[in-house]
Order: C-alpha cells, then sequence, then structure tokens
C-alpha cells in the first residue's frame, strides 16, 4: 500500500472532512447522535525528564475537551483525544514514529511535547497542514504557522524579567544560567537583548540536568555575584542551584523561568534560601486565579493537587478549540481547512486567562507575540505556592521589540 | 586558598556518594563478573522510598528501613533473574540488567509524583565551619557513613570465609561448586550489600535537593570510578569515587579560568577523560588485579 | 558407599552421554575408571558430585546414592558437604587467586581445619610451598595440577573422585601421587580414581571398571583387568605377549578395535 | 603435505653445519622464580630434540622464549641464525617457527577446518578491501590454502571431525588438530609440548606415529617436551634434562636415563620407564 | 549428484556464499518477500522498518568489533553520531543556520560518514587494544560521554542539544528519496534503499568474515595469546576490527536519521549504544543475520508493546492513571528484553538453531 488513505468526503452537512474526522461517535463520549474528532497527543509519559510536567497537561487537555463535548462539541462533533496518546520518552526518533503511527487517524495534535521532538516532525507537519499545538513556549512558534503558541515565549517572558529586575529590583547585573536548547537558549536571548537595551552587564552560563550537574553554574554565580540571576532549568535543578549558592554566601536574587518552578520547593532543603532569593516570572496567571477560564478548569478537575502543570494544558488547547470552531463554521473541517481557519483568527478567547487581543493568529509574527508576562513570589498556602508580585505587564524592551526571527537560533 | 579547601571538601562530599555506589557495583562484581546496570534503579528506589516513609517514621528509621528494603527488592530481582543466568555470558547478564533497571525505575517514577519529594534529612543546607572552611553538615555525614560502611566491608571480606568465596565464584562457578560453596546464596548476598548500598548512596544525593526522576543518572558517575579503582578492588572503588568527586568539584572551579575552551560543564566529562588518561597507563585501574594468563 | 544405578546422562537435552552406567565405589576402597577420551568418565563423576548442572546436563534415568540415600537431585553444596569431592579434570586453578587462597578456597567445607591441612598440603608437594603467594595462573602446568589435587585434600572429604591427577606430571611425582593415594586411601578416604594411566591406576585399586561410549565393557577386580588382554593392549600399552612394544615399530600399522564398535 | 613448500628438502640448506635454533645462555626471571638459568642447546635440522624435567623446571617457559611470549633477562636465541629475541610472536611464526600447547590453546568456536585455516594465516596476503569484495586474488588464495589444509586434515586422519567445532571434540582429537594447525603453518620447526599428556596408551601410540610420520616424510626439526619417557626415549634423538631453570644433562636417551642426577630429580627410582604406555 | 544436494564436488562449492540448497531457497524466498513488503503496508511500519535496516547496518559493523573479534564496545553511539554528522555537514544546506556543504549525492556522504567514522574508530584503536572486557566497555562508554560534550558544545555542526539540525538529504542521481516521487511514496523509497544498502553492506560483511581477516578476528577473540603465537598480529586485528566496525557505524548514523530528517545530540547518549549491543546480544552475538534479526528486534520491540495493551484485557489504556498504559508498555519493553535473554541467552540464532536440530531429530530425541 503506502501512504496514508483517507480520500476527502463530505457529511451530511456538507462540511468537508480528510483525516481524523468520522462519522462514527467518539469511542466514550457519550453522545451517539454526533461524529467524532480525533486529535493526538505526544507527550513524554515515562522515563523522560518531563514526565511530571507532561502527564499533567495530558490530563487537563482530556479534561478541556470532555467540557467542550459537554458543552455541545464543536459543529455536531465530538472530540476524542484519548484514543491516540503516545509516549516519546522525550526521544525525537521515538516522536517521530508515534506520530507516523497516528498520523493517518488524526486531524491535529492538541499536544507535541518538547522542541527536538516536534522539529523531528516539523516538516511533516508543514507538508500535511497537520495543525498542532506545543507544549512548551519557544519564540520559534512564532514563525511556524502549523503550531498554535499561546502567551508570552520564554524570549518575551525573561525580557520582562529583566526589566522587573532594572526597575522594581534595582539590577545593574544578571546572569542568565539555563539548559541548552530551545527553552534555555531562548530566554538567554531575551534576557541578554533587555539587558544589553537596559545597559546591564550581562553573562550567562548553560547548566545540565541532573542535581549533580549542578556545580559549574554555583561556581559561576559565586564568583560573577550578579544582582539578578535568571534562571531557566527544572524544578530539582532550581532548588540545588539556588541552595548552594545561599549557602556559599550568595545573595543576589534569581528569577525563574516558568517552567522552572514547582511548589515542592517550598519543602525541599532550599526552602528558605528560595522564599528569600527567589521570583518567578510566568506567561499566565496559576491554578487558583479567579478568572472564567481558570474556574472550569478547576471544576473540570477537581480533585487533583493542584500544579499548574493543569493551567498550562488547559491554557494551551483554547487556540485548536477556536480554530476547529472556525473550520466547522466554515463548513471545511479537513486538514487544510483548519489549518485556513488558523489562519483567519483575529482572536482567541481564552476566558479571561490571558489578556484580550492574545491569539491574533491571522497576522505577522510581530503583530500576533503576546508581550505580556508576570512575576510572581514564593509563598506558602497559595495552591501552587506563589503569590502575584506584578500583574500583566509589558516591559520596554518587550514593547519595543520587532520579532521578526526566533531570538534563538 | 580557602576556595580550594571548599572545592575539595564538596568534591569528597559528593564523592563519597560515587564511593558507596562504586561499591555496590564492584560487590556485584566481585562474584559474579557482571556490571549490574540495575544498580541506577535500586537508587532511585531508595531515595524515593525514605522520600515516603520518612514523614511517617522520621528519617533516622526511614533510611535503614529502606536500605533492608531495597536489599530485599535486589535479592528478589537477583532469585528471579539472575540465578537462572548462572554461568551465562556476562554480557547478556548485563543487558539483562538494564532490562531489569528499565522496569524498577518505569515503577519506581509512578510514585514520585508531580512535585519534587523531599527525603526529610535533617541536615538541609546547614554549613559548619571546620579549620576556617564552611563545610555543608551533610557533605559531613556522606564522608563519615561512608568511611564507616568500607571499613564494615573490609572487615567482612578480611575475617569471614565469603570474601574468598565470591572470588572463586567469580573466576570460576564449577570450581566454587565443586569446593561445597553456595554460589547463589553468594550472589544473594552481593546483590543485597549492593542494592542497600545504592539506596544509601540516593537517599545522600536526594539530601540536597529531593528526589525527581533524573535522580537515577548520577549512579553513571559510578562507571568511570570503578574502572578508575579498578573493576576488582574495594578499596579502589572508594579511591576512585573520591577522585571522581574532587577532579568533577576541581575542574569546575577552575577549569573556566584555565581551560575555557574546554567549554562550559567540561567538569561533568572530566571524570571520563580522567578515566582514559588512566587506563591508558594502567589497564586494570589503578588497583584492579591485571588479567592472570599463560601459555 | 557410593553408588550409581543404571544411570543415564544427557547434555543440552539432546547428548546422550552415559546409557545406562552402574557402579559401586564401597566405603574404603580405591576404584579405577578407566576408558577412552570422551568416553563418559568425567560426565559419570559430574553425576556423583551433582556438578552436571553448570555443563547444561541432566541425569535422565537411574539415580545416584549415598549409602542409600538418593543424591542426584541435590545441589553440589551439600554432596559436597556430605562429604563427597570432586577433583577436577585439567588443572582448574583459580588463576587470579594465589596458591594458598586457592587452597583455601578448598577448605571452604572445613574452615576450622584449615591451616592444618594447608600445612599438610605444603608437606605433600614442597613446590606449592615455595609459590604460595603467587598467582595460581602463572604455576607450571605440573604445579597446577599439583595445586587442584591439593585443593580437593583440602576439606578432607569421605569420597574424592580424582580426575586424572597423574596428567602432566613427571613421572617421580606421578609415583608421590599413587602413594599420596595409597596413603589418604589407608586414613580412610575412599577413592574413585579415573586414569589415563592404567598401569598407575590398576595397580592400587581394589576394583576397576572400564567405560565405553557411556557403557560398563568390565567390571572386575583390578587384578583381573590387569591380566585381560583388551585391557594389557588398550590402556597398558602392551603387546599381545606381554612385552613392551617401541613406539617405532607400531608407527606403520593401524589399529581401531573397540569393544562395541 | 605439499612437498614444494617442504623447507627441509630445499637443496640449498646446509643441514649439517648450521644448526636451525640455537639457545644460548639463556636467563628468564619472574618476580621471585628464576624459570631459565643459564640454558643454551642447539637443534639441528632434522632432528628430535626433546626436553625433559620435573613440573616447573622451566620447559614450557623455553618454548615461551622461542616463540617471542617471554623475554628473557640475558641470552640470544637463533633461528637459522637470526636472532630472535625482540622479534613479536607472530613474526616468529611468519619465520617458520610453530608449536602446539601443554594446555591445548585451540579456537574453540571455530571448526576445525577454520582452526587449520588459522595456521595459514601468515601465507595468505588478501587485505580487507579484496576480503570484503570476495573477488579474484581472495577467493584463489583461500581456495589454495584450503587445499592445503585439507591434505593436513587427510595426513592426521582429521576427516571426521572437519566441520565441527573443536569446543566440542573430544580431548585426544584436540591435541591432533592442534598437530594440525601447526603443521598447517609449514614450519621449519615444530615445538610439542606434552603431546600425549592425558592420552592412554592406544592414542599415545597414534600421536607417536604422527609425530615420526611428520619427521620422516617432512623432515621437519622437532622439539619435544614430554613426562611420557617411554616416548622420549623411543624417539628422540637427543635430550635435554632441566631442574630448576638449569640443564643438568644433555646426551642420547641411553646416556641421559643412566644419569644419577637425572634419576634422582626426575624419574624416580625402581620403576622401569621403558615401554610403559601412560604417562609414567 | 541428485538426492546428495549436500555433497561439495570442489572446495569453492564448500566455501560458496551459500552453500546448500535450502540455504539459497530460503534466501531468495526473503528477499522476493521483503522487496513486496513496500506494496504490502502502511507507511509508517514502513519507517519503522527501513530504520530497522538502518540499525542492523550498525548492528552488523558492532558484531564486527563484538561478536566476531570479542572487543564488547559500548562507544557505538559515538560512532554513530560522527557518521551522522559527516552526512548531515556534507549534504546540508550551504546558507543553513549550521554547518553544510551542499553536497547532497548519498554515495558521497554515505561513503564519507562511513570513512571518518573508521578514521576516529583507528585513532581510537590503540587505547582499545590494551583493555579488555568490561575495561573496554566501560572505557569507550567513556567516549560516548565524551562525545556527547563535544556535540553539545559544537552547536555550528550540531545545532545544540535541544534544538539539534536536519539529517543527510538522502538523494540519488538527482532525486529526493524521502519525498513521494510520481511512483512510490517517500517512505516506500527509503524502505527500498536501506534494503538494497543492508543487502549490499551485509553481503560485504559475510565476505569479510569468512576470509582469513574474520578468522584471526575470531582467533583474537577466543585467545588472543595463542593467536600472536600461530602468526595473527593481536594488535593488528583489533586494530582493524574497531576501524571497520566504525566505518559501519558511520555508515548507519549517517543515514540513521535521513529517514527522520532530523536529528539533535541528545540522541547519541549511553542508550543508543546500550541498544546496539542489545541487538548483536539478542540476535546472536558472531553472526552477520543474527544481528540483523536483532536490529529488526530492537527497532520493532517498542511497536509491538505499543500494541499489546490493547490486546491484553487487564490494562486499562488510560494516559494518565496511576499505572498508565505507557508505564505498561516500557516495564513490558525491560520484561521481554529480560525473558528472552533469561530463555535463550544465545539469542535468535539460538532459537533458529535449537527449531532446527529439532527438526532434524525430529521424531526422536537424542
Ligand atoms: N557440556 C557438554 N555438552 C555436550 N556434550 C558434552 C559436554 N561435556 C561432555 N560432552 C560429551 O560427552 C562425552 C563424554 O565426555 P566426558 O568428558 O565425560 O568424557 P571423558 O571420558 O571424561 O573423556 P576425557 O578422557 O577426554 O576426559 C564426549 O563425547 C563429550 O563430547
Ligand atoms: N608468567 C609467569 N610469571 C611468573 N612465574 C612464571 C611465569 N611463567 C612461568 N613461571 C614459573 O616458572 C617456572 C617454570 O615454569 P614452566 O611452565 O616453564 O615449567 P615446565 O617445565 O613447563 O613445567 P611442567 O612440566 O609442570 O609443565 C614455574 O615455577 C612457574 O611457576
Ligand atoms: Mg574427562
Ligand atoms: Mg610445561
Amino acid at each position: 500500500r503506502g501512504g496514508d488513505g483517507a480520500a476527502p468526503a463530505q457529511d451530511e452537512s456538507g462540511t468537508k472532512v480528510d483525516f481524523g474526522v468520522t462519522r462514527e461517535p467518539c469511542p466514550d463520549t457519550g453522545h451517539p447522535d454526533r461524529g467524532c474528532i480525533y486529535l493526538g497527543t505526544i507527550s513524554d509519559l515515562t522515563e523522560g525528564p518531563f514526565k511530571a510536567l507532561a502527564t499533567s497537561i495530558v490530563e487537563s487537555q482530556k479534561a478541556f475537551w470532555k467540557r467542550v463535548n459537554d458543552q455541545g462539541g464543536i459543529g455536531g462533533y465530538d472530540i476524542d483525544m484519548t484514543t491516540h496518546v503516545a509516549d516519546n520518552k522525550y526521544n525525537p526518533q521515538i516522536h517521530n514514529q508515534v506520530y507516523q503511527e497516528m498520523k493517518g487517524d488524526v486531524l491535529a495534535l492538541t499536544q507535541t511535547l518538547g522542541s527536538p521532538t516536534t522539529a523531528a516532525i516539523l516538516p511533516d507537519l508543514e507538508s500535511t497542514q497537520m495543525v498542532s499545538v506545543p507544549a512548551s513556549w519557544t519564540s520559534l512558534w512564532g514563525f511556524e504557522e502549523v503550531v498554535l503558541e499561546s502567551g508570552a515565549n520564554y524570549c518575551v517572558e525573561s525580557m520582562n524579567a529583566v526589566d522587573f529586575a532594572a526597575d522594581d529590583l534595582g539590577a545593574k547585573s544578571v546572569m542568565a544560567v539555563h539548559f541548552q536548547g530551545d527553552y534555555g537558549d531562548d530566554a538567554a536571548a531575551g534576557a541578554k537583548l533587555a539587558a544589553e537595551g537596559r545597559g546591564l552587564t550581562f553573562s550567562s552560563t548553560v547548566t545540565q540536568t541532573g542535581q549533580d550537574n549542578q556545580g559549574g553554574a554555583i561556581d559561576a554565580i559565586v564568583s560573577a555575584k550578579p544582582d539578578v540571576v535568571v534562571l531557566t532549568v527544572g524544578p530539582t535543578d532550581a532548588a540545588v542551584i539556588v541552595g548552594q549558592t545561599a549557602a556559599r554566601g550568595f545573595t543576589g536574587k534569581f528569577i525563574g523561568t516558568s517552567p522552572t518552578w514547582n511548589q515542592g520547593l517550598l519543602a525541599s532543603p532550599a526552602a528558605s534560601a528560595i522564599k528569600a532569593l527567589y521570583y518567578q516570572s510566568a506567561p499566565w496567571k496559576p491554578w487558583g486565579t479567579d478568572s472564567p477560564g481558570h474556574e472550569a478548569m478547576r471544576a473540570a478537575l477537581s480533585g487533583v493537587t493542584p500544579n499548574d502543570g493543569y493551567t498550562s494544558g488547559w491554557v494551551w488547547a483554547y487556540p485548536l478549540k477556536a480554530a476547529l470552531e472556525k473550520a466547522a463554521e466554515n463548513k471545511d473541517l479537513t486538514r487544510a481547512g483548519v489549518l485556513n481557519a488558523v489562519r483567519q483568527l483575529e482572536s482567541v478567547d481564552y476566558e479571561g486567562m490571558l489578556p484580550e487581543g492574545a491569539g491574533r493568529f491571522s497576522g505577522t509574527p510581530d503583530e500576533s507575540l503576546v508581550r505580556q508576562s508576570l512575576i510572581y513570589r514564593p509563598q506558602e498556602g497559595e495552591p501552587t505556592g506563589v503569590g502575584l508580585v506584578k500583574d500583566f505587564f509589558t516591559g520596554p524592551t518587550a514593547e519595543g521589540f520587532r520579532f521578526e526571527k526566533p531570538c534563538y537560533t | 586558598m580557602s576556595e580550594f579547601l571548599q572545592s575539595l571538601v564538596r568534591g569528597l562530599g559528593t564523592g563519597s556518594v560515587y564511593a558507596l555506589l562504586a561499591l555496590g557495583f564492584v560487590i556485584i562484581h566481585k562474584s559474579t563478573r557482571v556490571i549490574s546496570f540495575a544498580q541506577p534503579a535500586f537508587m532511585l528506589a531508595g531515595a524515593v522510598l525514605v522520600a515516603h516513609l520518612s514523614p511517617g517514621v522520621g528519617f533516622f528509621l526511614a533510611v535503614p528501613v529502606a536500605a533492608l528494603v531495597i536489599a530485599a527488592l535486589a535479592l528478589g530481582v537477583e532469585r528471579t533473574v539472575l540465578r537462572p543466568m548462572i554461568g551465562k555470558p556476562v554480557f547478556v547478564v548485563a543487558i539483562i540488567t538494564i532490562g531489569v533497571d528499565v522496569v524498577v525505575r518505569v515503577v519506581t517514577n509512578a510514585f514520585i509524583g508531580l512535585d519534587v519529594l523531599p527525603v526529610g534529612d535533617p541536615w538541609g543546607l546547614t554549613t559548619v565551619s571546620l579549620l576556617g572552611v564552611e563545610v555543608q553538615q551533610r557533605y559531613l555525614v556522606m564522608l563519615a557513613t561512608t568511611v564507616a560502611v568500607v571499613v564494615a566491608l573490609f572487615a567482612f571480606f578480611r575475617f569471614s570465609r565469603t570474601g574468598l568465596a565470591m572470588r572463586a565464584v567469580a573466576h570460576d562457578q564449577e570450581v566454587a561448586l565443586a569446593q561445597g560453596i553456595r554460589v547463589g546464596s553468594v550472589f544473594a548476598l552481593s546483590w543485597a550489600l549492593a542494592g542497600g548500598l545504592a539506596a544509601l548512596a540516593g537517599v545522600f544525593v536526594a539530601t540536597g535537593a529531593g528526589v525527581d526522576q533524573q535522580l537515577w543518572v548520577v549512579a553513571l558517575k559510578a562507571l568511570p570510578a570503578v574502572i578508575l579503582g579498578g573493576l576488582d578492588s574495594l578499596g579502589g572503588a572508594v579511591a576512585g569515587g573520591l577522585a571522581v568527586g574532587v577532579v568533577e568539584s576541581l575542574v569546575g572551579t577552575y577549569q573556566g579560568d584555565v581551560a575555557p575552551w574546554l567549554g562550559p560543564n567540561f567538569a561533568l566529562v572530566a571524570p571520563y577523560a580522567l578515566m582514559l588518561v588512566v587506563l591508558l597507563v594502567r589497564p586494570h585501574g589503578l588497583f584492579g588485579a591485571k588479567e592472570v594468563e599463560r601459555l | 558407599m557410593l553408588e550409581a544405578n543404571n544411570l543415564e546422562v544427557v547434555y543440552d537435552d539432546v547428548v546422550l552421554v552415559l546409557r545406562g552406567v552402574s557402579l559401586k565405589v564401597p566405603e574404603g576402597r580405591v576404584v579405577a575408571l578407566l576408558g577412552a577420551n570422551g568416553a563418559g568418565k568425567t560426565t559419570l563423576l559430574r553425576a556423583l558430585s551433582g556438578l552436571l548442572g553448570v555443563h547444561e546436563g541432566k541425569v535422565t534415568r537411574g539415580r545416584v546414592t549415598l549409602d542409600g540415600e538418593p543424591i542426584h537431585r541435590a545441589s553440589p553444596s551439600r554432596i559436597a558437604a556430605l562429604g563427597v569431592k570432586q577433583a577436577l579434570e585439567g588443572r582448574r586453578v583459580l588463576a587470579q587467586l594465589t596458591v594458598e587462597e586457592n587452597l583455601r578456597v578448598g577448605g571452604h567445607t572445613a574452615p576450622r581445619a584449615v591451616k592444618r591441612n594447608l600445612e599438610r598440603m605444603y608437606e605433600l608437594f614442597p613446590r606449592l610451598r615455595e609459590r604460595r603467594g603467587q598467582s595460581a595462573g602463572y604455576l607450571s602446568g605440573g604445579e597446577q595440577q599439583m595445586l587442584s589435587i591439593g585443593r580437593a585434600l583440602m576439606s578432607e572429604p569421605r569420597y574424592l573422585l580424582l580426575d586424572e591427577p597423574s596428567l602432566g606430571l613427571a613421572p617421580l611425582v606421578v609415583q608421590q601421587i599413587r602413594d599420596l593415594v595409597v596413603k589418604i586411601n589407608a586414613d580412610g578416604t575412599t577413592v574413585l580414581l579415573v586414569e589415563q594411566n592404567a598401569t598407575m591406576a590398576l595397580s592400587i585399586a581394589d576394583h576397576g571398571y572400564v567405560l565405553e561410549t557411556g557403557k560398563v565393557v568390565m567390571d572386575s577386580p583390578a587384578v583381573a583387568l590387569l591380566a585381560d588382554e583388551d585391557v594389557r593392549e588398550f590402556y597398558l600399552g602392551l603387546g599381545g605377549e606381554g612385552a613392551a612394544r617401541s613406539f617405532r615399530d607400531v608407527k606403520h600399522y593401524k589399529r581401531r578395535k573397540r569393544w562395541l564398535s | 603435505m605439499n612437498p614444494t613448500a617442504n623447507p627441509a628438502a630445499d637443496p640449498t640448506a646446509n643441514p649439517a653445519a648450521n644448526p636451525v635454533l640455537e639457545f644460548e645462555d639463556v636467563t628468564l626471571a619472574f618476580a621471585g622464580v628464576t624459570a631459565i638459568d643459564g640454558v643454551s642447546f642447539h637443534v639441528d635440522p632434522g632432528e628430535l630434540f626433546a626436553i625433559i624435567g620435573p613440573n616447573g623446571a622451566g620447559k614450557t617457559s623455553i618454548f615461551n622464549v622461542l616463540s617471542g611470549v617471554y623475554r628473557p633477562r640475558s641470552g640470544s636465541v637463533r633461528f637459522e641464525g637470526r636472532e630472535l629475541l625482540g622479534v613479536r610472536p607472530h613474526r616468529i611464526a611468519a619465520l617458520g617457527i610453530a608449536r602446539t600447547f601443554q594446555n591445548v590453546e585451540l579456537f574453540a568456536h571455530l571448526n576445525v577446518v577454520e582452526n587449520l585455516m588459522l595456521g595459514r594465516h601468515h601465507h595468505m596476503r588478501c587485505g580487507a578491501l579484496a576480503a570484503f569484495a570476495w573477488l579474484g586474488p581472495a577467493r584463489r588464495e583461500e581456495l589454495a590454502n584450503r587445499a592445503a589444509v585439507e591434505e593436513v586434515v587427510d595426513f592426521l586422519e582429521l576427516a571426521p571431525w572437519r566441520r565441527m567445532p573443536v569446543g566440542l571434540l573430544p580431548y585426544g582429537v584436540r591435541k591432533r588438530v592442534e598437530l594440525g594447525r601447526a603443521l598447517a603453518m609449514e614450519p621449519k620447526v615444530l615445538l610439542l609440548d606434552e603431546p600425549v599428556a592425558g592420552m592412554n596408551a592406544e592414542e599415545t601410540e597414534d600421536m607417536a606415529r604422527f609425530v615420526l610420520d611428520v619427521r620422516e616424510e617432512l623432515g621437519i626439526a622437532i622439539v619435544l617436551v614430554e613426562h611420557d619417557m617411554g616416548l622420549v626415549m623411543d624417539l628422540a634423538d637427543r635430550v635435554l634434562v632441566l631442574d630448576f631453570g638449569r640443564p643438568i644433562r644433555t646426551g642420547t636417551p641411553a646416556e641421559v636415563q643412566r644419569d644419577p642426577d637425572v634419576v634422582r630429580a626426575y624419574l624416580g627410582e625402581a620403576r622401569d620407564h621403558q615401554g610403559t604406555g601412560g604417562a609414567a | 549428484m541428485r538426492g546428495r544436494p549436500e555433497l561439495y564436488t570442489s572446495y569453492a562449492q564448500d566455501t560458496a556464499f551459500l552453500n546448500t540448497r535450502p540455504k539459497r531457497a530460503w534466501t531468495g524466498a526473503l528477499v522476493a518477500f521483503a522487496l513486496l513488503v513496500p506494496f504490502l503496508v502502511t507507511d509508517d511500519l514502513l519507517v519503522l522498518l527501513a530504520t530497522g535496516f538502518v540499525a542492523a547496518i550498525g548492528a552488523i559493523g558492532l558484531n564486527i568489533v563484538t561478536g566476531y573479534a570479542g572487543q564488547v564496545s559500548l562507544g557505538h553511539a559515538f560512532f554513530l553520531a560522527i557518521g551522522a554528522y559527516t552526512g548531515a555537514a556534507l549534504s546540508g544546506d550551504p546558507d543553513g543556520r549550521v554547518i553544510g556543504f551542499g553536497v547532497t549525492s548519498l554515495p558521497v556522504w554515505l561513503l564519507a560518514s562511513g570513512l571518518v567514522a573508521g578514521l576516529a574508530g583507528l585513532l581510537v584503536a590503540p587505547l582499545a587494544v590494551r583493555l579488555r572486557g568490561l575495561y573496554l566497555a566501560i572505557v569507550t562508554l567513556g567516549l560516548v560521554f565524551l562525545g556527547e560534550h563535544v556535540f553539545r558544545e559544537w552547536t555550528s555542526l550540531t545545532g545544540g542539544p535541544g534544538i539539534g539540525r536536519p539529517a543527510a538529504v538522502p538523494e540519488l542521481l538527482g532525486v529526493r528519496l524521502d519525498r513521494p516521487s510520481a511512483w512510490f511514496t517517500g517512505p516506500q523509497q527509503l524502505y527500498l534503499l536501506m534494503f538494497v544498502l543492508l543487502v549490499v553492506f551485509g553481503v560485504l560483511a559475510r565476505n569479510l568474515v569468512r576470509s582469513r581477516i574474520g578468522r584471526a578476528f575470531a582467533a583474537v577473540r577466543d585467545r588472543d595469546l595463542a593467536a600472536a603465537v600461530i602468526g595473527v598480529d593481536p594488535t593488528r586485528y583489533k586494530v582493524l576490527a574497531f576501524a571497520i566496525s566504525s566505518f559501519y557505524a558511520g555508515v548507519a548514523g549517517s543515514l540513521l536519521f535521513a529517514v527522520n530528517g532530523f536529528f539533535d545530540p541528545g540522541s547519541f547518549g549511553l542508550l543508543l549504544s546500550v541498544q546496539y549491543i542489545a541487538m548483536v546480544l539478542i540476535g546472536g552475538a558472531g553472526t552477520i543475520s543474527g544481528a540483523i534479526m536483532g536490529a529488526l528486534f530492537i527497532t520493532l520491540l517498542p511497536r509491538v508493546t505499543r500494541e499489546l495493551p490493547e490486546v491484553l484485557p487487564f490494562i486499562s489504556a488510560d494516559a494518565t492513571g496511576a499505572v498508565t498504559v505507557f508505564q505498561v508498555e516500557a516495564v513490558l519493553y525491560g520484561l521481554l528484553i529480560v525473558v528472552f535473554l533469561i530463555v535463550e541467552p544465545r539469542g535468535l540464532v539460538g532459537i533458529w538453531a535449537r527449531v532446527r536440530n529439532y527438526w532434524r531429530t525430529w521424531p526422536f530425541s537424542y
């Protein structure tokens, strides 16, 4: 055989469909009168470094799409995202393999986790017009038509963090301590742009995941003594870095990019240092916020231990929902139709979870870029361990930034 | 100078954890000639177990309990999976231990949950001043524990028949059997010991921040340590472990100034570079026994 | 009495090596077991000492008994503890261990007597005393053979199964081994002696068996075997008339006679 | 075997004048042991020279020096006038010294033919690229050498076991395969280390026959180490007796046998060594 | 000669590549079947099989040094990486983000990848020949870690970890094989390409191992001291085995990611090396066909374990619960390897030998 099968067809209401859309109802949504749209999920679910985050994203999106179905589905269809879930072990090759396996059976991807992994399927996503939702905030996604990004990317988030450091913490020197790869490099690039723009001394150090691998970063921080360190690492690594530098007498501040935080840090040996030195930047508000979206999420996920992985998964799903709705409206639920719908999205209704105007996928990357982020501090008693310091703001650097290419390459 | 001393002490601290891990590898190798790649999983399991136990029973009870439980787990693995492989090619057995590692680790991961898990140790990041050098308490504890464990092991191997029996089993199982040595018991003992040591090491690694899924990676540092020391030498394992810790720490402190062209984080692979250099000169590590061969 | 009854042994589930072998080793005696290479002598010893498992071998029929108790299902360590000990064929020294450590390993089941027995072995084999601290792997072939025998004696077994002890030993030492067997037998150890050097074996044995391709083809008192035509010809290397032949004379004719083929 | 390849048949060689092998005042020591202590001897072309002595006297060590495995502390070893000390083992093999080993050293996972083919390794030239392609020269070379090996198989009556991995062969056959491998090398000197140890009378006779055939049909000089005095006394032209690494006597079998030192150190009293099969 | 097909009348027949009639028949049938496969199964499976064929080339290489020459190397990932980066750099876009020379012709970069990796093997070999057993294994593993460090830092070549770069461009005679053409889909073309390459490299390796060189490898493996004394230079052949094995690794490395089109330095860790060792051992060390079977087994196993939970009723297909289907998959993967090796330590080849022996002697045991 070869090839993926599915030829374009029309359903009874005249909507065009091809891949991943069936007239038969979804296996377990309980609406026998509706057809089914299948969405794929490729995530890091067993051995990889992001397992903890990934599981909550998946669970949250399950709840998200269930809510969509409960509210009547989209264009006479229910959404199924449980049939095609695959584990990529954070390995590009496995990612590609499981993608190949599911690609003929899904209309779009509601999650493709990781940058090198997603990069491994990107040419295929483009050529098959498979709209997909990343589980990351890389500035690169702003330039990929098929990839639906939400909120401020790492680059912008760090720009705002540095601006905050300069304006509110009076910092004169900044150091970026980061993982290599899209996550850390993107954030470090933003921090650098902002530091240079604001005339701060800037330095940067790369580090790797693993508790006993932070020695280099710690040595670098302790010897350079920057006023503020912008951290883009994992939670345990952050605990080691903040804890050990403090133990060695470092008194500067840390601002962590969103994936750096985990409320478990408040119970770690580094807790006191973290409470004293640590700030947390974020693209959107945490679990416990009052907004229609947050409330809906908490209702849909009642019973889970609060964690902002859930929040992220939930927010990320909105643009895909909007695109599907638009496509249904256009009576074209083919892949091409969905991509076309994305091109028509002037804004996405995030139910208050992101500021007005976010999700303008019709514009150029510079136009659609979300430039607002927030700053939090660790605070015991809050559901995810952080309390607000500075509400959505756009720092001067991000404000004037011309977004013409990804921040890192 | 104090920078140097601090770096050295930190190196010795982490090095003692590597030494504990390396001892596990060496003990298993001594009796089976196999490198057990299941050690990382046992280490992770030990740390996770302590994290779950210590809120209930307290850290100091949780540690021995966890070490025993993991020893029992290792024993079970040996009994079911390794026992049938007695006398089979060592590399096949090594691959089997990798399979075991995957299984144990995946199962353990399920108990880590979404948040970083603290192990509940009393030391935190408190430092004490020792001869003018600021040292974290936990490093001192690690070092002391390692010394105690090593002394106990040495005594055990020196004064019991078992040490010799282990070596006999390792070199020729048929000969050992013919001398009335219970090969199975020797295997079981070495796996249990190694499992317990791994659990202990896991707890120590996790004292600084907490347990996460990637904790097991630390166990790989024991590999250059055992090779450096010599695969069949307990003393070598300790020396190798400490050397790896110290080299890592000192390179981390000074390489940025001395040899920046090696790239950031060269410290993390420095033990491997050291291992390559040492083995060029001594093909059996610093204290390993030469292969005895003649025509 | 150590006894094999109608024993059948299979290797790897396919290679049938012993086909119904029966043999008796009465307490206090020396029994010799002769047979060509590959006849199954070593296999029989393994069956007696429980070491078949290491070689993927199994007793598929028949049984081995020690004083009437079946032991063919027992573990080698248990059989060794009961006092049946095999000195392995072919100098299986533990090369990495020193000479003395090798001997100590041999005394594993008699830890209290190790010191005394070490002294005894060094007296028997002075060569080993000289080499006591050396890695056994560097010993000469004959020295390794001595070590292998010494190691078996270290635990003072009740039944000693010796597999080709004279292999590669100098004539003088072969005499010593012969005397040694006589002596330990006199001291109460029962010996089952597998030998290619049939002259030596039969000269000290009470009884002898001849094994050919997995079957016992002769089972008689040693004196009777010594007198047997075929044994004289094939195992003792004596011509029909009883005179020693020169190798230079035999070289141009070939004989291929077997009892059973 | 291939008679034209037989070096001893080379008319330009002058057997009477030049010994093939000269061992001169060699001393070899290991930590604590002097394994060879000032030993000298020479072997003439076509001669069967035996070395005997108690266990640990240094016989195998002499072989190891000859084949380049051990490097003596002092002395000189010459083969056809050429100094061997410092030459690496595989070069020495290529020069024409082949040997068998006390503990059979065959390549256990290879079959008989492959083991013998390895004996011909240095007669073959094909490199990696030719081997990959298996065309022309590589293939021709393989077949030609294969023919030579089959002659050895015939000569030593190994045909029934040709395709068997040697690890599964009976001990006696393995010893014979080892001899075959040495012969396949087409050596000028053959070193045999205890070729009949562990064999019964009949197998010993077979081996003796092969050794004599090798000598008579191929004219190769042979150095024999053996504890079976029947064999040594019967076959050897001259015998060297060692004790503790030192030579105590060289002479014809008859002379050696009567020497009281030899009897005391090695043979033992009160035994008739003539004609007893087996190892005594 | 009818009725006695196994009787050889010349050494040439005896040493021939496929020396018995059943072997010829089986091989023919297998090749014919393999050529039909692209028209029978879906693209995702073809991609997987193509990857498996490439892995088989790499496994054959590892088998040469490990199975034949007895030098257990855990450094295969390092040589695979060198091949992968050589191929990718040579065929890469000259104006791209990372180093590229625009030489897209497959034969050119394929050969170059092999040669560069082979050269690296040659450089490492002097260290390797001094070591044995586990020492060698772990020292070569050290190579992998050092290599990872270099690849992480050399971002202009590798794109950096977590970012990566495009892989080698499989272009043959001006045709991009990874893109659909008039007659075939991309995966079909890649499948056929990899299959042909596997056959070529498999036959070459087979030739090598039955030559004097292959025998010398085996001699060095079984007993290197004795090998030297009969005229085989152990050092030379250990070095040669390393170089050839690395050449194969280089070739496989350059192709491995051409199927995906993209890779990052994180792909070349301990895990990859271990997978290759597993391929060799599971297939059966010291046989070419074993390496191929082992490579296919390891490549296809995850796919099988992904399918398994669906047919095992007691496992819920839940992605997030306490016991997720993915944990079950991962555990199954580990367990299958363990159980397989316990049951048959000689690998797939051992199973084959058993089956054959069984039928040969059937219905008689013994
Ligand atoms: N582990 C094994 N697997 C398969 N076959 C075996 C095994 N061990 C021995 N054999 C076969 O069993 C037969 C008998 O072997 P055994 O070693 O018992 O003979 P033996 O009489 O001791 O000979 P030798 O005088 O050579 O020591 C031989 O044909 C041998 O090939
Ligand atoms: N590599 C080595 N290292 C240390 N000692 C050695 C080594 N090789 C040999 N020896 C010692 O040298 C002495 C001579 O050994 P060699 O093997 O030459 O004896 P041999 O005459 O062949 O004895 P046998 O008849 O028992 O085989 C022995 O005492 C042995 O222990
Ligand atoms: Mg035997
Ligand atoms: Mg000798």
